[in-house]
């Protein structure tokens, strides 16, 4: 993983890429032709972008708000961004948006951030420390409890830190695998849950009976035992492979086309 | 002719002192940068009501502006943030970590069902969203609120599904019927029905839900323009009972087809907000020395207002520089 | 072009052929006099389907058409009626009568609740609608096909209101999941983006609970047409299955903005279905003997057709002889 | 009540009139101007018509297929008819209709037909004879058991005859003030319940304690005991007086404005 050392950001060479540019192509990989995606802002916003234009062409995708398949000429800085409403197929609501995500006909997927992860996939974006004083607050549950709840499966965006890892939530906002096994169903939960972790340094996927995290791809130049030390819970790395760099084609289309303002980029 | 507005129609001034008071219940419309209620945000501040209930799903600057104003005591909330502009809303932060306000957190599902078992009458929603989290296993609000005012009983109630047997369980969630609905609309016509342009959030179902609805509006158009394709019309008059004509009454936020967000102002605000000091500064310039919404675009100015302009073709600003 | 309809569109033989088995719980869009899907009802007819579940809420002609036809084994229903062309549909109150098929009695309220409530993907709706009725303490259907197929385990159940205490009793009723939806649209776009005009009834919870969704429509319309303006739309692509070009694909019930019932047909169909061998009589000289769309409107003649011509100025043919 | 004899039903005079024009004038008197009505077809139509028309220019006409407002240049037929969807200020669905009948805001007033009634106003509208085995069917509540549920109150329509007024009813399909007394409310309603009920020879009334029907007002010409012999239960008619006939501006609406073609009105 080359970071962008030479300054000029848009000069870097196809043969250089930013953590961000990989994390949104891996994502972005992961994404089959024909998905309904809920997408969030940011690199989520990329990641479907740039699936949509290179291999997903009929992937769908959608906001919370009720914006279904808008055209995307700019992108949205929020999910409420009026560019979420221009050249879409229909602009709906919020009731109608969850409705879709938990269509039990479609095969929806979700684009997830938090601010903590555990072992099992949930995730904390309400507060750290004590929910009734806490130290800080985050912006909340918004869609992603409903998301982790109700989609066909969840992909999920950290930025690989020990204090993002964590081995025990400071509060559970939206449900991964719960406690493992088959904890998730036993709660009441018909389909869903975690299918991929993304971050700067790999990817994360769930061993399919424990339900628990495995390194399963570092990126080019990552060694496995940097994501153990970023990690705050044991982590197995034993079938790690090396992930594949984005093709010119990604890069191209990324910083050409789907953000060539670089306003998520950076 | 029967179904006009006149007697509805009124300043920001009239509709906040008739239909809010201290510690009303509020339905805040818009979606974090998008048509939240500015102008009577704004006003609401000016005329220091206090120890508001604020019920709302994702909800941004009208919100974060009444919390630092001091005017909220209670929230219930999905999510207080307003995009890449303020990741977390920063008054509303600082409130909660100070323990300023309670509040009490659901998902943006969950409280969009809420407004709309509200809205259709109806006692409680049954989802599945939620179960196994915290959501539904701690309450935020203290004991001795519960059940009083417009606080329900209980945060939720999970019960097992009668129609599946024990396995099932599902959470159900108590309605809301806020005292009074804020919306930003574009259009209302003289015959009182209101029209949306573009995503609806949960607006309709928060206005549907609530006692009282105030609507303010960037267009009032004849009785023709609005009837002349009721399949685009978002709510009867007869369920709103404010009007007040406001262009640009959602900015800093964006009304799509009208105007998009103002990254600059917002960029002014994110800095401001972050100081006790300059926020008071902020309150101030902004809200307490104009004394209506025509001073504030003034102070605004033409050239950014003219900036953010949407374009008809698409319904923002294209090419506007939201670095 | 991503998005398009060329793999979806099909003849209304295929959509049946490919959606409707025996047995299958088919939801009927429209509502009495309006927007039937006759097109396919006739289709469904001349393939012999069998022991239907039919869903709906208020019916009319589709649903009078299958019944007669014997096609319809189950019948979960708030309506069935024409208006003043049948207050009560002929051959469904002689099935009902005679006991050839079972039937599930619910209000309109509660089956619209029940479509939603499938839409939504909540397992069931809380009511105060029908409290202290025969509709919550009679059940229609058998006890032997509970639970069987698309049956739920009960017709509803009553609970105590887990937030007000035991004197507040609601009444819960069980999602539709239908296998198929039959929905007629005025517009269909090339990216298979469903435009309903008018009244949408329950179309829209309909269509979004069930497995399978077919659309016939008056006109396929080109993208840039269905996306002008979005805020329009009621279905995306991808919750369309089929989409069944079928001009007049209504008549006789009528089609907002394109044409009106036809009283002439409706009344020869009054008077046909009124006595058995007339009735089939009218089954084979409108259905059986006709094989396609084309041959329908053929026989219904241009005559007709132009006398029930919706006018654009009201959506409806003005004047037209209703007597 | 002067029956229609003179043969050309279009050239009644103005001292004479129809029961179905006495009936549609009496209910319209009870709209008052600003209720939100709910409206089926037939006479409920021509009622809340001629009352818009006339003394409630502010009532709004709506109906449960979702048509809020509608200009009504033609009479609909039906509730479905297309003729409710043109000049509205909404057309909406029926999710939106029910909520809107039971919003606590609003004081809707639904006007209700049935083949049965009892003395608390409980309304079939379902079967004759046994539910399992009828001997006749009827179409169904439709919205009418919604409406008595949820409305602030309902106004009915009956034919008045001892068959349609009975001790007890096939079927219960639309609450009324079902055992009477307060057992509405402790079946689980918050409000409505019957205000009047409108037949051919007069206007019955609910006691305000026991919620038994009583005969309020006969139509000039009509007996109280004609009443007492075509209802077929126990009727107080100690307090009836006669009700006042059509104005003639009530008739001129009518049969002019209304319903010229004389769809309804017959």
């Amino acid at each position: 993983m080359l970071k962008d050392s030479t300054g000029g950001k848009r000069e870097l060479r196809m043969n250089q890429y930013s953590p961000r540019e990989m994390m949104a192509t891996t994502a972005g990989r992961m994404i089959n032709n024909g998905d309904v995606v809920f997408a969030g802002t940011g690199i989520s916003m990329l990641a479907a972008t740039v699936a949509k234009r290179i291999h997903a062409p009929d992937a769908v995708v959608f906001f919370e708000t009720g914006g279904i398949d808008p055209s995307l000429e700019e992108l949205p800085l929020a999910v409420a961004d009026p560019r979420v409403m221009a050249g879409t197929s229909m602009n709906a609501g919020l009731i109608e948006a969850f409705s879709i995500l938990g269509h039990r006909r479609l095969r929806t997927v979700a684009f997830l951030g938090a601010a903590q992860i555990d072992r099992f996939g949930n995730l904390n974006s309400t507060v750290l420390g004590d929910y009734k004083k806490p130290r800080t607050r985050f912006p909340g549950s918004g869609g992603a409890c409903d998301a982790a709840s109700l989609a066909w499966g969840i992909i999920i965006f950290m930025q690989h830190e020990k204090r993002r890892f964590v081995e025990k939530l400071d509060y559970l906002t939206s449900p991964g695998w719960l406690s493992g096994g088959d904890s998730r169903a036993k709660a009441g939960f018909v389909r869903g849950g975690p299918i991929a972790v993304v971050t700067n340094l790999g990817i994360m996927r769930f061993d399919h009976v424990s339900r628990a995290m495995y390194l399963s791809e570092v990126y080019p130049g990552v060694l496995p035992q940097e994501v153990v030390a970023n990690t705050g819970f044991e982590i197995d790395i034993s079938g790690v492979r090396e992930a594949d760099p984005p093709t010119d084609r990604e890069l191209l289309t990324l910083r050409e086309d789907v953000d060539p303002q670089r306003l998520i980029l950076g | 002719m029967p179904h006009d507005i006149t007697k509805k129609l009124m300043s920001p001034e009239e509709a906040v002192r008739r239909f809010i008071s201290d510690g009303s219940q509020i339905a805040l419309g818009g979606f974090t940068v998008s048509r939240n209620n500015m102008v009577l945000a704004r006003e609401i501040i000016r005329q220091k009501k206090r120890n508001l209930h604020v019920v709302c799903h994702s909800h941004g600057q009208a919100l974060d502006l009444l919390i630092g104003a001091g005017c909220v005591r209670r929230l219930e909330i999905a999510y207080g943030g307003m995009g890449r502009f303020a990741p977390t809303c920063i008054r509303f932060r600082k409130a909660v970590c100070a323990g300023q306000i309670d509040i009490e957190d659901y998902s943006n599902y969950q409280m969009s069902l809420r407004f709309l078992a509200g809205a259709m009458g109806l006692p409680f929603m049954a989802t599945k969203s939620g179960l196994g989290t915290d959501l539904v296993k701690i309450e935020g609000f203290p004991i001795d609120v519960r059940g009083t005012g417009k606080v329900p009983s209980m945060k939720l109630a999970i019960i097992e599904n009668p129609f599946n047997g024990a396995e099932d369980r599902v959470v159900l969630l108590p309605a809301l019927t806020p005292d009074v609905a804020l919306i930003h609309a574009q259009y209302v016509g003289e015959d009182g029905t209101v029209r949306l342009k573009g995503l609806t959030f949960a607006d309709l179902e928060q206005a549907r839900s609530a006692e009282h609805v105030i609507v303010t509006c960037e267009e009032v158009v004849p009785r023709s323009f609005i009837r002349d394709d009721p399949d685009q019309n978002s709510l009867p008059a007869f369920l709103v009972d404010a009007v007040v004509k406001a262009p640009f009454g959602a900015h800093p936020t964006a009304c799509y087809q009208f105007y998009d967000y103002d990254p600059r102002h917002l960029k002014l605000y994110r800095n401001m907000a972050a100081n006790d000091d300059l926020f008071q500064e902020y309150l101030e310039n902004w809200v307490f020395n104009l004394p209506d919404q025509e001073a504030y675009l003034e102070k605004v100015g033409i050239t950014d207002l003219m900036r953010i302009k949407a374009s008809p073709a698409v319904g923002y600003a294209q090419g506007l520089d939201r670095r």
